[in-house]
């Protein structure tokens, strides 16, 4: 319900806006982010966010090594899902340079991905409960589901955050044995841990209360503000880009994609718990259909795994995009034919989803500008890149 | 459903975790705290922390021949080598400076690949402090340098592999030698 | 559709369009009526282009380009890329801001990192860094501050804040005024392709 | 056991009789009592506090403090001892008057309502006839000096928690009034001990028109100390700390006294009107007293381990439009309870709660939440 700013009773008074700002260091703003705030009684009219503080110039720091040295710094992008950041890099220099990887390394990604997008979605929504003001105890759930997925992460890759595990072609190494085995039984009790997680959240009085019809965003805008992933299925547009260009294996795989009525934080916030349940049963495919063995990297671009500056992909662009929790991440790389990129772009979903952070907040309330800018779900690293 | 339904429902949730905390194992919904500095938990064999230089027998000739790839390759460029020279200045096959500056370094593993003589590979060891943070966080070579002793008993699978090709080249490299004047031994 | 069938659809639609091929993608000659491009490509019942995925702009020494990834989320068309080029001296592009809202920031960025002044853009300032911050940081003749040494204003604004600073380089930054130069780091040795490969 | 505290008090009063002339006998006596509270008041916010952190804690799978002595009991020494040594920052734009004196306004009142809480048979500090009058007169006198923190403390944050805490405090306390009327209507006076006395037989958590006021009693004392879904002036997730941002050292720790103690006497008192204070089977009166209220403490903690926060006009909505009527449709059922005979005596009250309730949820049928369809496409 929009309140108006100016009611009849207030209407002669005088009133001053009251300016504030909220960050850089601030509980409710998930990193070093700003927003210039100005508000008139509790009711925000004016809101521009500042960013920038984070910003370490990602894309001059790729320009200036070789291809692969940069896999390490896409972790640090989105640093909630470092799988997902890695796999947009290695697709998009893979159609550069012309590589195939082979059947048992996609199913590896695929299933490192959505595994990713659990981990994701599960904090997202524990951080938002935070900004609703539940003290920590969701939040502590869902960190605890993420625990042992994260501890899945640092057996494969060596690093539970940071995993730098994709390579061009495929990727570093194997699953260590008995993985695939502890995967299924984290797969077999998390479903009762999300009807835990619902029976607590989705139908709680209060919750609805402060996220339905709150910040609600239409198709039309979020469209023509380039929005994409859950921001964008809640608003009611079905676009997910594992179906629509089917990169990888995922036309294998027969998923559902979730979508919202309202656009609002309730609908941004049940699409993510929906997603979950549809990673689930990509993930129960994959692990039934992945070959048992066959190699992890593609023969063409395995030498370049013991030497990385060796590897010249042809003079070229190429634009590789994969739908990662947060929504669309494009990696666009223009080749001159050297070891290091001529240009490298990261096209960040968490920046561009905050093209309409203003337009959903005013005539909203503070306490609901934190939970719209929680709904949002925006990471800092890969904000400022 | 009347207003308070919704919160009812999630008041038996925390009442049931509050009193699994106190009855269910830690996998079934109980407390799974690790308290640290008294019980820790094992780390993983392929978790990476910041690397170390292996050495065969003595500290004195490690693995590394100073060939500057693994220098070369690290993205954050935190490796400096300077070769070592005998004599009368002839490059030899070892490193006399190899520091690696642990505030730099984002243990991302890529020397480990790129090392084509099996020399550097990445530690378990991660309680690490300095008192200050330039000079105490550089590692020289000889902070650096462990043991395959030690490599085999924090990665077994990786150091068997590792030995095993190792021990095959050796053979091969001395069945080569044979046939020719009988090897004088180099290393 | 392939690049050929939507360069004819879209000059059969505004006939003095000048497009060119380049890379699978369509050059449109004359920034200027870049605007006009979008919004044939934008009514174009066949296309239906209505997300403007992603603005890159990109550094090709003699020239400035900005390259723009289109989609159409309503009939799944996949990445029509068209782009502009302007002068390094003086780069101006028309924004699409009144287009696609989604290239707002995208701009801003564009032109924080390589100085291309969007016409139309409601709010062009700098995206990342902060404001007074003066040269283009992505352009491939950017030069870097080198942060030890300091310079003449460095060393005002520390003795405004009454802090210490050592004799040596206090020297180090009057020489430099003198000689009227600024404190620029080596560019990265450029290694070029590392071909050394292995002994 | 049943008379434990009172015997050592008479052993008190009769070393003293022995040197003081009567006057400083009665005095003493008083002084005595007054010493009891003022070393039980800090005891029971330190314990609240480690009982707080340990019940959040077992909800949230996590163990809590166990490292200050056995089980963490010597976390709230560690506490205290922390916050007497940070430092006092005062930020130099406050106006000194008032941000010296809030911390002090708050702390007093929280201690002097323990003064009418009947902790057992025959141990009530100050058996005023006018107890519970008394306990919401100095309840209400927190609203002023929150306002007169956040005010003196010149820090747009804690102004934006002042305004909210006079606004949620001033309209929970209407309600908060309104609730008790039927108990003391039913008990016929205002003291805590009659009214404890008068449910020997039954509690008045027992009858229909009872519990509902208890119950909204509960939300309202709730609100009163701004505990759990009514945290608004403290809401950390939008404006820092709310009033007592600028507060640090022993200030903060005044505040955060107060917050507890207020918690504690809510719960005490909510205790003694409606559950029966301390009556109870076998088990010594003060001890059944203090399992009643830590049960309820307990309840207030639970809340603030599940529940989100209300935002501000929520919060107004719930008191004036939901809870307010039904406080006030509550004295006229409890008034038929008490005069019809037997038959109708629990038929009309319960008939005209049910009327009241179905017609207030009609009302705010905005507030109640949508259920949502979802479809999928592939």
């Amino acid at each position: 319900m929009k309140n108006k700013t100016d009611t009849p009773l207030t209407e002669d008074f005088d009133t001053q806006t009251l300016q504030i700002n909220v960050g850089p260091q601030h509980p409710a703003t998930h990193g070093v982010f700003r927003m210039d705030l100005t508000l008139d009684g509790e009711t925000v009219v004016r809101l521009k966010p500042v960013m920038g503080y984070l910003h370490r110039n990602h894309e001059q720091i790729a320009e200036n090594m070789t291809y692969a040295a940069s896999m390490p710094y896409t972790d640090r992008l989105d640093y909630f899902n470092s799988m997902s950041n890695n796999f947009g890099y290695a697709l998009a220099v893979e159609k550069l340079a012309g590589i195939e990887v082979p059947e048992r390394a996609d199913y590896i990604r695929v299933i490192l991905a959505e595994l990713t997008r659990i981990v994701n979605h599960i904090s997202v929504i524990g951080f938002l409960l935070n900004d609703l003001g539940a003290f920590f105890t969701p939040l502590t759930y869902a960190f605890r589901e993420r625990e042992k997925i994260l501890d899945l992460f640092e057996e494969i890759a060596g690093s539970r955050m940071m995993c730098n595990y994709f390579r061009f072609g495929g990727v570093k190494r194997d699953l260590p044995p008995g993985l695939l085995e502890r995967i299924r039984t984290m797969m077999d009790v998390f479903p009762r841990f999300l009807d835990e997680f619902e029976a607590l959240l989705t139908d709680n009085d209060i919750l609805c209360l402060r996220c339905q019809n709150v910040g609600v965003l239409g198709r039309e805008l979020a469209l023509n503000a380039g929005l994409s992933g859950p921001m964008l299925r809640a608003s009611g547009l079905g676009y997910d880009i594992r179906k629509v260009d089917r990169y990888s294996i995922y036309g294998r795989f027969d998923f559902k994609v979730p979508v919202g009525s309202k656009g609002d934080v309730y609908d941004r916030y049940y699409v993510r718990v929906l997603e979950m349940r549809e990673s689930l049963k990509i993930l129960d495919q994959a692990l039934r259909q992945i070959p048992s063995s066959g190699d992890i990297i593609s023969r063409k671009a395995a030498p370049f795994l013991k030497a990385p500056r060796n590897f010249k992909p042809p003079v070229g662009e190429a634009y590789g995009r994969v739908e990662s929790p947060k929504g669309e991440l494009g990696f666009y790389v223009v080749s001159d034919g050297s070891p290091q990129p001529w240009r490298y772009h990261v096209r960040a979903p968490s920046l561009i989803n905050l093209t309409v952070l203003e337009d959903l907040c005013i005539g909203h309330k503070l306490a609901d500008a934190m939970v719209i800018l929680g709904s949002i779900d925006i990471v800092l690293g890969e904000v400022d890149h | 459903m009347i207003f308070g339904a919704g919160i009812l429902k999630g008041m038996l949730v925390t009442l049931r975790s509050f009193v699994n905390s106190y009855f269910k194992k830690p996998d079934q919904g109980g407390l799974f705290t690790v308290e640290y500095p008294e019980k820790r938990l094992v780390a993983k064999e392929r978790f990476r922390n910041f690397p170390f230089l292996v050495y065969d027998e003595k500290p004195e000739d490690p693995r590394c021949v100073a060939c500057d790839i693994c220098a070369k390759e690290c993205p954050p460029k935190c490796i400096t080598i300077v070769r070592d020279a005998d004599a009368e200045g002839r490059p030899l096959k070892k490193p006399a400076l190899f520091d690696i500056d642990l505030s730099v370094c984002m243990n991302c593993g890529i020397c480990e690949e790129a090392c084509p003589f099996d020399a550097i590979f990445m530690d378990h060891e991660f309680e690490i402090a300095g008192t200050e943070r330039h000079q105490s966080l550089l590692y020289h070579k000889e902070d650096l340098l462990k043991s395959n002793g030690y490599f085999r008993q924090i990665r077994p699978s990786d150091a068997a592999l590792i030995d095993a090709r190792r021990k095959e080249a050796e053979d091969k490299k001395k069945a080569a030698l044979k046939p020719a004047a009988p090897p004088e031994k180099k290393e | 559709m392939r690049t050929e069938e939507i360069r004819d659809h879209l000059q059969s639609l505004d006939s003095s369009l000048r497009l060119r091929i380049v890379l699978e993608s369509l050059l449109v000659e004359n920034p200027e009526d870049l605007a006009r491009a979008v919004r044939a490509l934008k009514s174009s019942p066949r296309l239906k282009i209505d997300f403007l995925s992603s603005v890159t702009a990109a550094d090709y020494l003699d020239f400035l380009e900005t390259v723009y990834h289109f989609y159409s989320v309503e009939l799944r068309i996949g990445p029509v890329v068209l782009r502009a080029r302007t002068r390094r001296d003086d780069p101006k592009i028309p924004s699409l801001c009144g287009l696609f809202r989604s290239a707002e920031l995208q701009e801003r960025e564009a032109y924080d990192m390589f100085g291309i002044r969007f016409e139309g853009h409601p709010d062009l300032r700098r995206l990342f860094m902060w404001d007074n911050f003066e040269g283009w940081p992505l352009r491939k003749d950017y030069v870097q501050e080198d942060s030890d040494v300091l310079e003449s204003q460095d060393l005002a604004w520390l003795e405004k804040n009454s802090i210490h600073v050592s004799q040596e380089l206090k020297t180090r930054a009057l020489d430099l005024q003198a000689r009227g130069l600024r404190a620029d780091a080596q560019r990265p040795a450029a290694e070029g392709p590392a071909n050394s490969g292995a002994p | 056991m049943e008379t434990l505290f009172i015997q050592i008090k008479t052993l008190l009063v009769n070393a003293a009789a022995l040197v003081l002339p009567p006057w400083g006998v009665t005095l003493s006596s008083m002084i005595i009592s007054a010493l009891a509270i003022l070393g039980l008041g800090p005891l029971i916010m330190m314990y609240l506090t480690l009982m707080e952190r340990k019940v959040l804690a077992r909800m949230q799978n996590r163990i809590g403090p166990n490292r200050a002595g056995p089980w963490g009991l010597l976390q709230p020494l560690a506490d205290g001892i922390k916050m007497l040594t940070k430092e006092d920052i005062r930020p130099s734009a406050a106006d000194p008057l008032l941000y010296f004196l809030a911390p002090i306004l708050i702390a007093v009142p929280a201690l002097m309502v323990f003064a009418v809480i009947p902790f057992g048979k025959g141990m009530t500090a100050a058996d005023l006839n006018v107890g519970v009058l008394y306990f919401v007169a100095l309840s209400s006198t927190t609203t002023l000096v929150i306002f007169m923190a956040s005010w003196g403390s010149r820090n747009k944050y804690s102004v934006l928690g002042g305004m909210r805490s006079v606004s949620q405090m001033i309209s929970y306390e209407v309600t908060l009034v309104i609730s008790v009327v039927p108990i003391l209507m039913a008990a016929g006076s205002l003291s805590t001990q009659t009214i404890v006395e008068s449910q020997s037989g039954r509690w008045y958590a027992a009858t229909p028109w009872g519990l509902l006021s208890c119950m909204i009693f509960f939300i309202c004392g709730l609100a009163e100390c701004n505990r759990s879904p009514f945290d608004l002036p403290e809401a950390e997730s939008e404006i820092v700390a709310g009033y007592h941002t600028e507060y640090s050292g022993m200030r903060f720790a005044l505040f955060y006294m107060a917050e507890f103690m207020n918690v504690f006497s809510i719960c005490a008192l909510t205790v003694t009107l409606f559950l029966g204070g301390w009556q109870g089977p076998l088990l010594p009166s003060w001890l059944w007293f203090l399992i009643k209220t830590y049960l309820l403490i307990f309840i207030v903690f639970w809340f603030r381990g599940t529940l989100p926060r209300l935002r501000a006009d929520h919060l107004m909505g719930l008191a004036w439009k939901f809870l307010l009527p039904l406080a006030v449709m509550n004295i006229p059922a409890a008034a038929m309870s008490h005069f019809l005979s037997e038959p109708f005596s629990t038929a009309v009250p319960l008939a005209i709660l049910m009327v009241s309730v179905a017609v207030l949820s009609f009302f705010n049928k905005g507030y109640a939440a949508e259920k949502r369809v979802y479809h999928f496409t592939d």
